[in-house]
C-alpha cells in the first residue's frame, strides 16, 4: 500500500501526460487541463509553504546557535516577514488595506519588485561578464588538439560577433556563422536525439517502478 | 553630472555594488546582498503565489460554492471539478497538505503522493514533446534529399555542408555510444563526434560573450545614466 | 618577463580591465557600422509578409530586466517595425516579472510614433494599432489556449480592459490571425511555441533571444521551424538598421549604440585568451 | 538475435507510411463534400447588397469537411485559386439557408479554417473577389460538421516510436533480468565520483550537490534526483556530510525523500542530517547568489552540477573552481554545456547525465535501460542513412515519413 498507491497513482497520471499530445478528444484534453492548471497548480503551492517553513526554521535555528554569520539570518528573515506583509496585506500593486505609501513613496511588492529585486538580480547576472573572462583566461589553452578546436572556434565566432571582425574580413562573420550552423547544428542535434533517449529511458524507469529512488525512505 | 533624486535609483546602485564587490571577495556587503535577495525573493514569490493562485483557483471557488449552497442548496454543478465554484477543489488541497504528512509519524508515506503525481505526469507528458518536437524534425533536417543539392539553397557546396552536418550527426551519436568502448571503427565515429562537439562548443561560448557583456552594459548604464547621469 | 606570474594572473586584475573595457565606450561613444546576418533579414522578411488587413504580429516576451538590454531593444525594434507598416501588434508576457518592462517598451515606442504623428489615422492607437494582452500563469496555458481563442485566455488586457471591448480583436481570433509569433526569450519560450503551438495550429514562430541561447536555434532556422531570429544584441542591432532603413522610424538605437562597448568587451576576452597562451607555451618552452 | 529486434524496428518506416496513407485517405472519419457536382445548382442565399458586384470567375472544387486530427470545433475549407483574384471571402451557410461571411483569405492561400459549434451541418460557398470589386462565388460544398477525434491520427509516427522504444528496451531489460552481463564502458565523469566523494572525506569538508535550477517538470531534474540517490548513498558510507540547496520547492520535497531513503538503504539512517537537504528561493539568481555563499564559506570540496541549468550555470561553475573544489557537472541544457566543459573538472554532456544512475547503481534492470538507449542509437544512424541513401537515389524525399502535423 504504502509503495504500491504511489506508484499506481504515477503510472495513471504518467500515461495521462504521455496522452494529452494524442488524444484531442475534449473529454480527455479537459481532463489534462485540469490537472496541469488546478491540481498540479495547488499542489506545488502547498510545496512553497513546506520549503519557505524549512528556510525560516533554518535561519532561527542559525541565530539560536549563534551560527557564522548569524547576524546575516536575521537580514533575511527581517526582509522576508516585512516584505511578506507588504506583499500579502497590501496586494499585488497596492491595493488591498495594508499601506504601500507615504507621501510620493511607493513600496508596493511590485515597487519592491523593480527597484530592488532587479538590480540584485542584473547585477548578480552581469557578474557573468567577468566570469566569462576569467573562464576564458584559466581554460583556454591550447594543451591538446581538442583543446584547440574549443579555442579556435571561439576566437573565430567571439571575432565575427563584433564589427571589428568584419573590418579585418568580411568573411569572419561568414566563417563564424558557418561554424553555427554546420559543426554547432551537427554536435548539438546529436546530444539533443541522445537527450530523447534519455528522457524515454527515464520515463520507463520511473513507471516500470525500476528507479524508485523517489519513493524516499518511508517503507 | 545629474544626480537622481529618486531613493529607489540608489538603493539600486547600492545593491548594485554589494553584489559587485563579490568579485574582490566575500565581504559584509554581498553577505547583506545575498540575505537580502533571498528574503525578498521568496516574498515576492509567496505574495504572488497567494494572490494568484491560493485565493483565486483554491479558496474562491470553495466559498462561492460554500455560498452558493446557501443560497440554493446542494447541487450536482457544486462537485463538478471544472466548474468555476465547486467543492472538489477541497481534493488538490488535502493531496497538497500531504507533504506535511512527514511530520506525522506512521503517515509519512503520504509526502509520496503529490510526489508521484507531479513526477508521473511530468514525464510522461515530455516523451511526446521531445520526440515530436525535436526528434522528428530535426532527423528530417539532418536526412540528406537531392534538393539538398540544388543550386538555388548553395548548391554542391550546400549539399557537402548538409553532408557534413549528417557526418557529425552520427559521430556524435556514437561519441554517446555505451555499449561498446572507444576502440577501432567506433572511435574513429566517437573522434569525429568529438571534434564537431569541440568546435560547436566553442562556437556557444564565443557567441555567449555578447549575451553575458550586454548584460553588464545595462547595470553600468544604470549607474551612469540613471544614477549619475553622466550619460544619456 | 615572468610567465609564470601572468598565467597565474589574480582574476581581480581581470575583472578590473573587464570593467573598464565596458566603461570607457560608454562614457566616450562610438558608432560602428556591421554586416547582417541572414537569420535576422529572414525574421524582418517574415515579418514584412504580414498581411495587416487580417493579421497581426503577435510578440510574445519572456524575458525579465535581467536580459533588458539584450531583449528589450528586440522588442522595440519589432514594435517599430509593425507600427511603421500598420500591422496590429499583439504583445504578452509570459512571466510576470518582465510585465511592467513591455508597458514601459509599449509606452516609449507608441511615444515615438504619436510625436509625429499628424492625425488620427496616422497615429498609433490602443487598442487598434496595439494591444498588451498581460500575463497569465503558468506559460504553458496561454501558448495552448490561444490556439483556442485568445480573449479566452486573456480576457483582460494588461490595463484591465476587457480585450473583447477592444476593436482590433474583433478580428483577431486565435493563431490562425498570427501572421508570426516572435518569442523574445533569454530562455526557450520558442521552441515551446514550436512544440506547442506549431505542431498543433500551424502557426509561424520567429525568435529574438538572448546571444547564449543563439546557438541551440539555429537547427530551427534551418529546417525552418523558426521563421528567422534575433541573435543577441547584435540580432537587435541588426534588426534595428533594416527598420531603420527602410521605414525612417526614428527613435533610439540601443542595441547599435551597446555595441562599442561590447566590441572593447570582445577584444579584450581575445587579448586575454593570447596573452594566456604565450605565457603558456614560453612557460612550457622554459621547462 | 539482438539486432533481429532493431532490424525488425527498422521496417518500420514502412508501417509509418501505410499508416499514414491510412489515416489521410480512410482511417479519420471524414465528411467531405465536394461542390461542383451539380455545379448549376443555384446558391440557396445571397446576401443583401444594393447592387450586384460585376461577375468574377468563381473558385472551382471548393470542399468543406470536418478538420481532422482535432479536438473538434473547426471546419478546414479548400478550393482552387482563382488566377488574378485579389482575396476570398468564406461564407457560411447553416440550416436556414442564408450565406453569411464568416471570414476572409488572401490571393496566395487556399484553405480556411472555420471554427463552428460541433455536430451542426454547414455548407460553405468561397467568393473570389477581384481587383475592381467584381465577385465571383463558387458553389455552395455540400453540408460538413465538425466533430472531435479521439486520436491524432498526424502523430502516428510519434506513437509507434513510442511503443517500439519501449519494446526495446522491456527485451533488453528483460535479458538482464535472466542474469546475463551487459557491457558498458568507462564514462570519464562517472568514473570520478568515488574519487570525488572520497577527497572530500579526506579533507573533512562537505559534499555539495546543487540539482540544477529546473522544476520537476525538467526531465533532467529527475535524472539528477535518481543520481542523487546514488552519491548520498556513497557519502553516507563515507560519513561525508552532504548539501543540498534546492531552487523548486517541489524537487525541495523529493530531494528530501531521496536523500532520506539513501542514508536508510545504505544502512546509516541516523547519520542522516535533516538539515543537509534545504530550500533557498525560487529565484535562480538569488539561488546562485546564495550558493556562491555557500561555495566561498563552507569550503566544499567536491560541487555536483547536475540537472537542468540556465544562465547560472557559469556563476556556479566559475566561484566553485575558484574555491579549488573539485567539479563533476551535468545538464541537458546544451546552451549551458560549454561552461561546464570550460570551468568543471568533469562534465555529463547530454545523455550521460541520464545514463548516470544506472551507471553508479550498476542495477542490471537499469543498465537494461541504458542499452535501450543505445538500441534507439542505433536505430537513429540507420534510419538516417538509409533514410538520405533512399533520398539520394530515387530523388524522394524520405524525411516526410517523419513529418507530424504542422509541416
Amino acid at each position: 500500500m504504502k509503495d504500491k498507491l504511489p506508484l499506481i497513482l504515477l503510472i495513471v497520471v504518467g500515461f495521462m501526460g504521455l496522452t494529452d499530445r494524442f488524444l484531442p478528444h475534449p473529454a480527455p484534453e479537459h481532463l489534462n487541463q485540469y490537472m496541469r492548471d488546478t491540481l498540479l497548480r495547488i499542489i506545488s503551492a502547498f510545496a512553497l509553504i513546506l520549503g519557505l517553513g524549512n528556510l525560516i526554521l533554518r535561519h532561527m535555528n542559525r541565530i539560536r546557535k549563534k551560527s557564522t554569520d548569524w547576524p546575516h539570518s536575521y537580514t533575511l528573515l527581517i526582509s522576508f516577514f516585512v516584505a511578506s506583509v507588504i506583499g500579502l496585506f497590501g496586494g499585488v500593486a497596492g491595493e488591498l488595506w495594508f499601506p504601500t505609501r507615504v507621501g510620493t513613496f511607493d513600496f508596493n511588492i511590485t515597487t519592491i519588485y523593480n527597484q530592488m529585486l532587479i538590480p540584485l538580480g542584473a547585477s548578480m547576472f552581469s557578474l557573468l561578464a567577468f566570469y566569462m573572462a576569467s573562464a576564458a583566461y584559466r581554460s583556454f589553452r591550447a594543451r591538446n588538439w581538442l583543446a584547440i578546436l574549443l579555442l579556435g572556434s571561439a576566437f573565430i565566432v567571439m571575432l565575427g560577433q563584433v564589427p571589428i571582425g568584419y573590418r579585418i574580413s568580411p568573411a569572419i562573420p561568414e566563417i563564424s556563422q558557418w561554424i553555427m550552423e554546420v559543426p554547432n547544428t551537427a554536435a548539438k542535434r546529436g546530444i539533443e536525439l541522445g537527450i530523447t533517449l534519455g528522457v524515454l529511458a527515464t520515463f520507463l524507469k520511473i513507471l516500470s517502478g525500476i528507479e524508485r529512488s523517489w519513493l524516499g525512505s518511508g517503507r | 553630472m545629474n544626480l537622481s533624486t529618486d531613493i529607489w535609483v540608489w538603493v539600486g546602485v547600492f545593491l548594485t555594488f554589494c553584489i559587485y564587490s563579490f568579485l574582490y571577495r566575500d565581504n559584509p556587503f554581498y553577505k547583506f546582498g545575498e540575505h537580502l535577495f533571498v528574503g525578498v525573493s521568496n516574498a515576492f514569490t509567496l505574495s504572488f503565489m497567494v494572490h494568484r493562485i491560493i485565493i483565486p483557483i483554491l479558496v474562491r471557488p470553495f466559498t462561492e460554492a460554500w455560498r452558493t449552497a446557501g443560497s440554493e442548496g446542494l447541487s450536482a454543478g457544486l462537485f463538478n471539478p471544472y466548474a468555476p465554484s465547486n467543492f472538489l477543489v477541497i481534493i488538490p488541497g488535502v493531496i497538497g497538505c500531504f507533504y506535511f504528512a512527514r511530520f506525522i509519524p506512521g503517515l509519512t508515506w503520504l509526502v509520496r503522493i503529490p510526489i508521484a503525481l507531479f513526477m508521473g505526469y511530468y514525464v510522461g507528458r515530455s516523451v511526446p514533446a521531445y520526440l515530436e518536437g525535436s526528434v522528428f524534425p530535426q532527423m528530417r533536417g539532418t536526412m540528406l534529399t537531392q534538393a539538398s543539392f540544388d543550386p538555388a539553397q548553395g548548391g554542391i557546396l550546400g549539399g557537402i555542408f548538409a553532408l557534413l552536418v549528417l557526418v557529425g550527426v552520427i559521430g556524435t551519436l556514437t561519441y554517446f555510444f555505451f555499449s561498446k568502448e572507444h576502440k577501432g571503427v567506433v572511435k574513429w565515429g566517437a573522434q569525429t563526434g568529438i571534434v564537431f562537439v569541440m568546435v560547436g562548443f566553442g562556437a556557444s561560448f564565443g557567441f555567449t560573450v555578447m549575451a553575458r557583456v550586454s548584460l553588464a552594459i545595462g547595470r553600468f548604464i544604470f549607474i551612469l545614466r540613471d544614477a549619475l547621469g553622466i550619460v544619456t | 618577463m615572468n610567465w609564470e606570474r601572468l598565467l597565474k594572473i589574480d582574476r581581480r586584475v581581470i575583472f578590473l580591465t573587464m570593467a573598464l573595457a565596458i566603461i570607457l565606450p560608454l562614457l566616450f561613444p562610438i558608432r560602428l557600422t556591421m554586416g547582417v546576418q541572414r537569420v535576422t533579414r529572414n525574421l524582418f522578411q517574415a515579418v514584412e509578409a504580414i498581411d495587416p488587413a487580417r493579421q497581426c504580429l503577435l510578440i510574445s516576451t519572456d524575458y525579465t530586466p535581467q536580459t533588458e538590454p539584450e531583449n528589450h531593444p528586440m522588442a522595440k525594434a519589432l514594435m517599430r517595425h509593425g507600427f511603421a507598416r500598420r500591422v496590429p501588434v499583439l504583445v504578452n508576457a509570459l512571466y510576470v516579472e518582465g510585465a511592467p518592462l513591455i508597458d514601459q517598451a509599449i509606452t516609449e515606442v507608441m511615444g515615438d510614433f504619436n510625436a509625429r504623428a499628424t492625425s488620427r489615422e496616422d497615429s498609433i492607437l490602443y487598442g487598434r494599432d496595439i494591444v498588451y494582452l498581460g500575463w497569465q500563469p503558468p506559460p504553458i496555458v496561454p501558448i495552448l489556449a490561444m490556439g483556442e481563442s485568445i480573449t479566452g485566455i486573456y480576457p483582460d488586457d494588461y490595463y484591465g480592459n476587457r480585450t473583447d471591448s477592444l476593436e482590433v480583436m474583433r478580428r483577431i481570433r486565435n493563431y490562425a490571425d498570427v501572421g508570426i509569433v516572435v518569442a523574445i526569450t533569454p530562455l526557450s519560450s520558442p521552441l515551446w511555441y514550436v512544440q506547442f503551438a506549431q505542431t498543433k495550429y500551424g502557426v509561424k514562430v520567429g525568435a529574438g533571444c538572448t546571444a547564449v541561447c543563439a546557438p541551440d536555434f539555429y537547427p530551427y532556422c534551418a529546417t525552418g521551424q523558426l521563421s528567422g531570429m534575433m541573435a543577441g544584441m547584435k540580432g537587435a542591432a541588426e534588426y534595428e538598421e533594416l527598420v531603420e532603413q527602410k521605414y525612417r522610424t526614428g527613435g533610439r538605437l540601443k542595441a547599435t549604440e551597446g555595441m562599442a562597448s561590447q566590441s572593447a568587451a570582445h577584444v579584450l576576452i581575445m587579448v586575454f585568451v593570447i596573452l594566456g597562451n604565450v605565457a603558456y607555451f614560453a612557460m612550457r618552452r622554459k621547462s | 538475435m539482438r539486432w533481429a529486434c532493431i532490424l525488425c524496428l527498422l521496417t518500420l518506416p514502412a508501417g509509418w507510411a501505410a499508416a499514414q496513407e491510412g489515416a489521410a485517405v480512410g482511417g479519420a472519419p471524414v465528411e467531405t463534400a465536394v461542390a461542383g457536382a451539380d455545379a448549376g445548382e443555384a446558391p440557396l442565399g445571397q446576401p443583401a447588397e444594393p447592387a450586384p458586384p460585376a461577375p468574377f470567375p468563381a473558385p472551382a472544387g471548393a470542399t468543406a469537411r470536418d478538420k481532422p486530427n482535432d479536438g473538434g470545433g473547426a471546419i478546414a475549407i479548400r478550393w482552387q485559386p482563382v488566377p488574378g483574384a485579389m482575396a476570398y471571402r468564406i461564407e457560411r451557410a447553416g440550416e436556414d439557408g442564408a450565406f453569411v461571411p464568416v471570414g476572409a483569405a488572401s490571393a496566395l492561400e487556399n484553405a480556411y479554417e472555420d471554427r463552428v459549434e460541433d455536430g451542426v451541418a454547414y455548407r460553405y460557398r468561397v467568393v473570389a473577389l477581384g481587383p475592381a470589386g467584381e465577385e465571383g462565388a463558387s458553389p455552395a460544398t455540400l453540408p460538413a460538421r465538425s466533430r472531435p477525434q479521439w486520436f491524432n491520427g498526424d502523430l502516428t509516427g510519434v506513437a509507434l516510436s513510442v511503443v517500439a522504444f519501449i519494446l526495446v528496451v522491456a527485451w533488453f531489460i528483460r535479458r538482464a533480468r535472466r542474469g546475463e552481463q551487459l557491457f558498458v564502458r568507462r564514462i570519464a565523469g562517472l568514473e570520478a565520483v568515488d574519487e570525488a566523494v572520497g577527497r572530500a572525506t579526506e579533507m573533512g569538508r562537505p559534499v555539495l550537490y546543487i540539482p540544477g535550477t529546473g522544476r520537476i517538470e525538467d526531465i533532467a531534474t529527475v535524472a539528477s534526483m535518481n543520481v542523487l540517490g546514488e552519491i548520498a548513498k556513497k557519502t553516507a558510507e563515507f560519513g561525508t556530510p552532504i548539501l543540498v540547496p534546492n531552487r523548486d520547492p517541489v524537487v525541495f520535497t523529493v530531494s528530501r525523500e531521496v536523500v532520506k531513503g539513501a542514508y536508510t538503504a545504505a544502512g546509516r539512517p541516523d547519520a542522516y542530517d535533516p538539515n543537509s537537504v534545504f530550500f533557498l528561493v525560487e529565484n535562480s539568481l538569488a539561488f546562485a547568489a546564495a550558493v556562491d555563499g555557500i561555495m566561498v564559506r563552507e569550503r566544499p570540496a567536491t560541487n555536483f552540477l547536475l540537472g537542468s541549468f540556465f544562465a547560472e550555470s557559469l556563476i556556479l561553475a566559475e566561484v566553485g573552481a575558484s574555491t579549488g573544489a573539485i567539479q563533476i557537472a551535468g545538464t541537458d541544457q546544451v546552451p549551458q554545456l560549454p561552461f561546464f566543459v570550460v570551468a568543471c573538472d568533469y562534465t555529463l554532456m547530454g545523455e550521460e547525465l541520464y545514463a548516470a544512475s544506472a551507471y553508479l547503481s550498476r542495477e542490471p534492470l537499469m543498465l537494461g535501460a541504458l542499452k535501450g538507449q543505445d538500441a534507439g542509437k542505433l536505430l537513429f544512424m540507420a534510419l538516417l542513412v538509409a533514410g538520405t541513401i533512399f533520398s539520394l537515389i530515387t530523388g524522394l524525399d524520405a524525411g516526410w515519413l517523419l513529418s507530424t502535423s504542422g509541416y
